[in-house]
């Protein structure tokens, strides 16, 4: 499939935005998987990286700031046909959506989460962000940010998700196969994408995260746990990309036998079941 | 118990069983025809504290609970120094085996000479009492043998030889100046319900296939209705990790083309106020069971009250239509359920279904639905036509867009939080911005031109007229009828949806009535003031109750009496 | 020009500059003596897009934004074609270098020659702005060696430099017929200011010590101010994970004794509604700074509504009570953010502060605040009195109890968000629960007696009364001046308090005047319905904007002529 | 200092549950460190646990579900001279209140979460909580709970929260000494306590605990982060007990030297200062 099946659009991102690359990447890869436009359902919350679903020829769902998996889980075990790629920024999907991740994480729904890692409220205009590095002042945290900042990968792989991984707006050809990866994935996947924001964020530039990214190697055997967890931990002068953590297991879905009928949309009143239903008040 | 009915309170502590005997009786009662009401009142907690379970049956339809009673049945100490004195004149007392009291009409029921176990003294319980108020013994048996039918025969027949021996025990005894129940014509088959099983079997007649919750005292009912019936129908109930995911997440499969409802409470729907507004945005079609209990915050966790009216109606930031049921029957938790989805998908927008602890916990004797009967639900655009210029908001007359569904078609949908161009796309052209807030507000207008009226009866041009809504109104009829007994004309004006209003269907009846007063389940009159707004008309009298009971005939009549000072300094 | 007025828009891309340079001149403006009115317009992007900084100097106070253009100064393309009909007769553009347009009274700045770098362009800009309005070109020079004092002095002379350049060149320009801004007498230290600063400023004057918030424009810059002071003052401002937890955390701080605020908008608000329910049912002081923009949902992110009135009186599940300021200057927003905290303090309520966008963007010319003229805001119980027999909920007459603060003594404090008894324990019993809602209601009663009234100004038995609320006065007022001009006698009702609401102190205006009409920025009249129910008095005819722009006279005084075929099927 | 300066209250529990354990090692952890009742803030949410502040004489907020934590990092924000801790179930701790857990595992405010970890919702009468087991059956999951089971200590550790400890209400000589370390500690502490729920976790029982859970011994050094996190992955026919991981850091109070000064509640306005503030705007 051609990725120019999805469409152009002209974006509200700033020059240079590492949102540009990501967006690239995403199309490719979709069309590498070859999953039609209307087969294609992105879920966003707010923020600049949740605008994704509006630069993109599909099906969208543009909720609100830190809700994006909630409606991405419920679409699809409305319908499990649809491919859902839910797109969000660490803010939304760390901070203010930070249960939801949670409870994504353990009901393993066959959804991808895109999060687009700038460190950084981009949209509201520089705040720190969970992932942020402690001590970066910005107008909100003048005397630095004071909390200890989130590992996404870590919590994610301590809660044994079975697709972790880690890529870079700057290594598109990782990012294309994590992406892909993560979309093939039967279940919850995470990748978690550095993303430089030229505006914001002055401290986790593209030199800065140049120097320090490297991908992972053959060596590293991501259904090995503790290999992963001690990877996830390395972030500092060297940030591992690529897959973390991978485990099989039964998606959310797969306990619920009468979700593989097709969309639930789809199925009609069975009114004699539900006369039996009636009866048992009787 | 002379006038053809009977009140029974079985009152003791949490995890003594008392709800069992409770719902055993009153589905035997309801299957010999009976009607029944059933009033629980009951602490947060598990075990220990102060329970009741009051069940109210009778040859005619019963409504409220009153406050008098027949016969108590109280499984401690504490309840026979807490109910005694509602027990009426001849009225009967039984009492577990080793409390204190004595009297002409006490009888103790010797428990261990009755029953084998602990186990069956619930069996125990309820064969006295099936005894007492002169019930066939063969209502009971045949529902015991449908209960432990799956747990075996021997089971059943030590079931059964308890409730024969209690039922004996108990013929033996005096039973005071209580007369029988009249016996009824065996009627057609009855279900044994409450609104929020109502709420639920609605829900599926609909066709509600997802169904997202947070447990919360008193809605959870509704979810585990849904629960216990999703396998079999294909309904997807998910327990959310929150209230905001449950709207959020319920928005995403109604999206995706899933009938969806959404129970809580107060305090849980209080958390879902940014989502409404996001229903509200993208026009998606959803139900809100909103089961009421008394606040602020966590308030009474267990009890009831209409405290949440301006919550639903004024929720969610900025302006976008909404309608509002609140059933005053379980029939009409049933009906009017349906109707919500119906709605909610002809105007794109949410809807609520109110309820409350009182009716949430209340069975009812009720006929099974007719199914066939039932009217059609509206459902999204399947069609799929020109795909590739389907606009999800296209600006239309009546502000309705063709709602259609991802996935199931070629047309791309595109549902967008922020303002946007009818195909979904952000948009900050401030032209297009006044486009869709006017096309967002004319459906408001349908939803209003499709408004149920309230409910009007009673006497025409009364002294009196009483205006109530949602689950007052079976207390209401009763005080009009008392008070009509006393020779006061009386009518009654009910609203089962409380929001669209239209005036024009019950302005006549509001200014053709002498007095009018308000009765309604919070502190300040919540409805009495939305009824000012849209029609202008102040009710200046209010008979409020916020103690977390429900409304009974006798406190309104007592309130009616007293001036109302009510504190309106809100 | 010609009345002692100018009007400049600044127009171009997000990221060219242009709020600096707007701010920059405005701050001239200021401290050289002038009125001013600054409203920002911009879309939700940080680079590229459409944005403005119109500034509107005056001799005389201007409290409202104007369409018409006396300057234009446009930095791209888009700027010129979208803003060029705004440009009065004789007014002048003012262009980016290699801009396309040719006329009379187009003028092309030359940045290149007059400024070593894109760097400088900005002091460029201000240079050429401030000759061709006629401002003394000391005022930007002091201000630049204020501004980039700190940089050092070769920063500051290379400013300099470029400032007098182009001062110079654009002096040797025709102004077409524009005149200069007459000069005024230079008044004492004049402060710049937006609301949403004076209402961090009126909460530091108040004492405020906590302000836990979650960024949201444009409730963001109280935050940020707050916490660009807070070292010096001493205030603890924390951004907490979502907006749940920034109340939760502001009511835990405000329990401890801190004065605390919490800023939001209308969607982050949307989150905080059961802890607001909460901060009535533990009768917790706290003040909400709800800044509005329009919804539903994201809404317009950087635009103005005034559309979260009803929110803000009705959020929360079950009654309590609230008071809810909306200043419609900046000055009231310093002093009624200082009077939300004592009486929140006074009525132990959740207090509400509502903006907008509007004016969190607007800068005026304030004078200095009296702080020593201030009066005094009340605090909580110190006494530790009796600390065995304290109860935090005691029932008092006027429903206030002694409120002491855990560890400041040997009182014990404990709050709970269930029914509680006096000394804060769950309770059920439910004789303790009516007195207790009754005794919070009886708070309500306080701050309806504490209530300010609306101002009343213009003339009395007009033939057209203005009502409007919060920040639309500064429009109604000009629209009020243009129509007396026009020869009818018009009045004004501002209302800076909106909720509690006395009829007493406003009836007799809103009955004298022929013709009645509610001005509001959203799309039903919130507030017109609310007086409806709290007066009986329903203004008929409605003048509403809700594209996300700010009332002008002129948008008034269009509407006023035509019928308004409100939508108000809500 | 006595225990029964704490008092005795009739409480809302079930007879047997292990709360009541609990709640007297709590008042014994307190006594031993003579922490006076007017000198406590005990902070909760909403369930079983949360009733804790109403049977103990102190000062308490008794909050919303969910939201222990951000009201008791308030507080001692506000008064760093209380000691402040928070006390809730595990819905409330972890499953409502997620995003707060996860804040203040890195916010590292010196407070206390002790988390009564029944592995259900007992005031809701038994639908599923974020650590009740996978497949087990209760009214609200007929089909059995769909989602993995959330491993609190496993997450905090991956987090770095610079004391995780795991109790059990059935081992209370460890679990006071862990309560009073925990309090003792500066920063975060959480303390898991596995508590058996008589009435509606009929899987997790004492005996099911008893025959699983062992105390860590001397052998396990709490300093060493893979250890711990080995150890904290322990969950099923072992569960271990005790302080699994250990870590000092500034808290969140240091980095605001203000903060310092006593209470907020007792500093003045400075009106001075405020005039300095008023003028920058000149
Ligand atoms: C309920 C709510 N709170 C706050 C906001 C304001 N808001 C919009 S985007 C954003 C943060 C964006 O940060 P992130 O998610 O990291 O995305 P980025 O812009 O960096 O891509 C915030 C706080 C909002 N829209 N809604
Ligand atoms: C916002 C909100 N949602 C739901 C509830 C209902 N609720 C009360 S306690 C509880 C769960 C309690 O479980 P847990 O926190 O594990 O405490 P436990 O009772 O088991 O000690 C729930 C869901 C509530 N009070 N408030
Ligand atoms: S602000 Fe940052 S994240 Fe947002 S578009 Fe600009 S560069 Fe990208
Ligand atoms: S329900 Fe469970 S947790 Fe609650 S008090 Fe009873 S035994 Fe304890
Ligand atoms: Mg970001
Ligand atoms: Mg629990």
């Amino acid at each position: 499939m051609d990725p120019k099946e999805f469409g152009e659009f002209v974006t509200a991102w700033c020059p240079g935005c590492g949102n540009f690359a990501i967006l690239k990447t995403l199309k490719a890869a979709l069309a590498g998987l070859d999953i039609p436009p209307h087969k294609l359902l992105m879920v966003s919350g707010i923020g600049q990286a949740a605008k994704t679903p509006h630069y993109l020829r599909c099906n969208g769902f543009n909720g609100l700031h830190g809700r994006s998996l909630p409606p991405a889980q419920g679409a699809k075990l409305a319908n499990g046909e649809l491919t859902v790629v839910a797109v969000s920024g660490d803010g939304c999907s760390y901070g203010e959506g930070g249960n939801h991740f949670l409870a994504a994480m353990r009901r393993n729904v066959d959804i991808t989460l895109l999060a687009h890692d700038n460190q950084i409220y981009g949209l509201t205009k520089g705040q720190a962000s969970p992932t942020t590095m402690q001590g970066q002042v910005t107008k909100a945290q003048p005397l630095g940010a004071p909390s200890n900042p989130f590992n996404p990968v870590a919590v994610a792989i301590a809660m044994k998700v079975g697709f972790v991984a880690r890529g870079f707006a700057g290594d598109t050809e990782l990012l294309l196969d994590l992406m892909q990866q993560a979309i093939s994935h039967k279940g919850f996947s995470l990748v978690d994408i550095l993303q430089p924001c030229v505006s914001f964020n002055k401290v986790n530039t593209y030199a800065w995260y140049k120097e320090r990214v490297y991908r992972l190697g053959e060596d590293h055997d991501p259904r090995d746990w503790s290999a992963a967890m001690a990877k996830a931990m390395e972030f500092g002068d060297r940030i591992p990309t690529g897959v973390l953590y991978r485990e099989e297991k039964p998606d959310f879905a797969a306990r619920f036998p009468y979700l593989a009928h097709g969309p639930l949309g789809k199925q009609p009143v069975d009114r004699d079941a539900l006369r039996e239903v009636m009866e048992t008040f009787a | 118990m002379s006038d053809g009915s009977v009140n029974i309170l079985i009152a003791g502590e949490a995890g003594q069983g008392l709800v069992t005997v409770g719902e055993l009786l009153t589905k035997s009662l309801v299957r010999s025809g009976y009607c029944v009401h059933v009033n629980q009142d009951y602490q947060s907690r598990i075990r220990g504290g102060h329970n009741t379970f009051a069940i109210r049956a009778a040859t005619f339809p019963v409504e409220a609970p009153v406050d008098e009673v027949d016969i108590l049945v109280a499984l401690n100490q504490e309840s026979i120094d807490l109910h005694r004195s509602q027990v009426k004149e001849g009225g009967l007392l039984l009492l577990g085996e080793s409390l204190d009291l004595d009297g002409e009409c006490v009888i103790r029921i010797p428990f261990k000479e009755l029953a084998p176990k602990p186990i069956f003294y619930n069996v125990a319980a309820l064969g006295a009492l099936a005894s007492v108020i002169g019930l066939d013994r063969e209502a009971p048996a045949a529902l015991l043998k449908k209960t432990f039918g799956k747990k075996g025969e021997e089971i059943v027949r030590q079931n059964l030889e308890v409730l024969e021996k209690s039922y004996d025990w108990a013929t033996g005894q005096g039973r005071c100046r209580l007369a029988p129940l009249p016996p009824v014509e065996p009627p057609g088959t009855r279900l044994m319900l409450t609104a929020n099983q109502a709420i639920a079997l609605g829900a599926m007649a609909a066709g509600v296939k997802f169904c997202s919750f947070y447990p919360m005292t008193p809605s959870t009912s509704v979810a585990l209705t849904l629960a216990a019936h999703g396998p079999k129908l294909g309904i997807m109930v998910e327990q959310a990790e929150d209230e905001i995911a449950a709207l959020n997440m319920g928005l995403g499969a109604a999206f995706a083309g899933a009938r969806t409802i959404v129970p809580t409470s107060g305090g849980g729907f209080a958390l879902m106020v940014e989502a409404l507004s996001l229903a509200g945005m993208i026009e998606q079609p959803i139900i809100i069971a909103l089961i009421q209990r008394p606040g602020p915050a966590t308030g009474l966790p267990t009890r009831t009250e209409q405290g949440d009216l301006n919550l639903a109606l004024y929720a969610g930031h900025g302006d976008f239509p909404r309608a509002i049921f609140a059933p005053g029957t379980v029939e009409d938790f049933f009906s009017l359920t349906v109707r919500a989805f119906d709605q909610a998908e002809k105007w794109q927008s949410p809807v609520f279904v109110l309820g409350d602890q009182y009716m949430s916990d209340s069975y009812r004797s009720v006929a099974p639905f007719d199914l066939d009967a039932l009217p059609a639900v509206a459902g999204p655009d399947l069609s799929d036509d020109n795909a590739e210029g389907y606009e999800r908001f296209a600006v239309t007359v009546n502000g309705v867009s063709p709602r259609r569904i991802p996935g199931f078609g070629r047309s791309l949908v595109l549902a967008d939080s922020d303002e946007h161009t009818p195909d979904g796309h952000i948009t900050e052209d401030l032209a297009v911005r006044t486009a869709m807030v006017e096309k967002r507000l004319r459906k408001g207008c349908g939803l209003h031109a499709d408004v149920l009226p309230p409910e009007y009866s009673g006497d025409t041009h009364p002294d009196l007229l009483l205006v109530n809504w949602g689950t007052s109104r079976g207390a209401v009829l009763e005080a009009a009828a008392m008070l009509r007994a006393q020779g006061k004309t009386v009518g009654c004006l009910h609203f089962s949806q409380v929001w669209p209003l239209a005036p024009e269907s019950f302005l006549l009846e509001l200014k053709g009535a002498k007095e009018v007063v308000c009765v309604e389940g919070n502190a300040t009159g919540q409805f009495a003031d939305l009824l000012a707004k849209a029609s202008g008309v102040r009710i200046q009298k209010l008979v409020l109750r916020y103690d977390g009971l429900p409304f009974t005939a006798q406190y309104i009549l007592d309130k009616l009496g007293t001036v109302s000072e009510t504190l309106r300094c809100l």
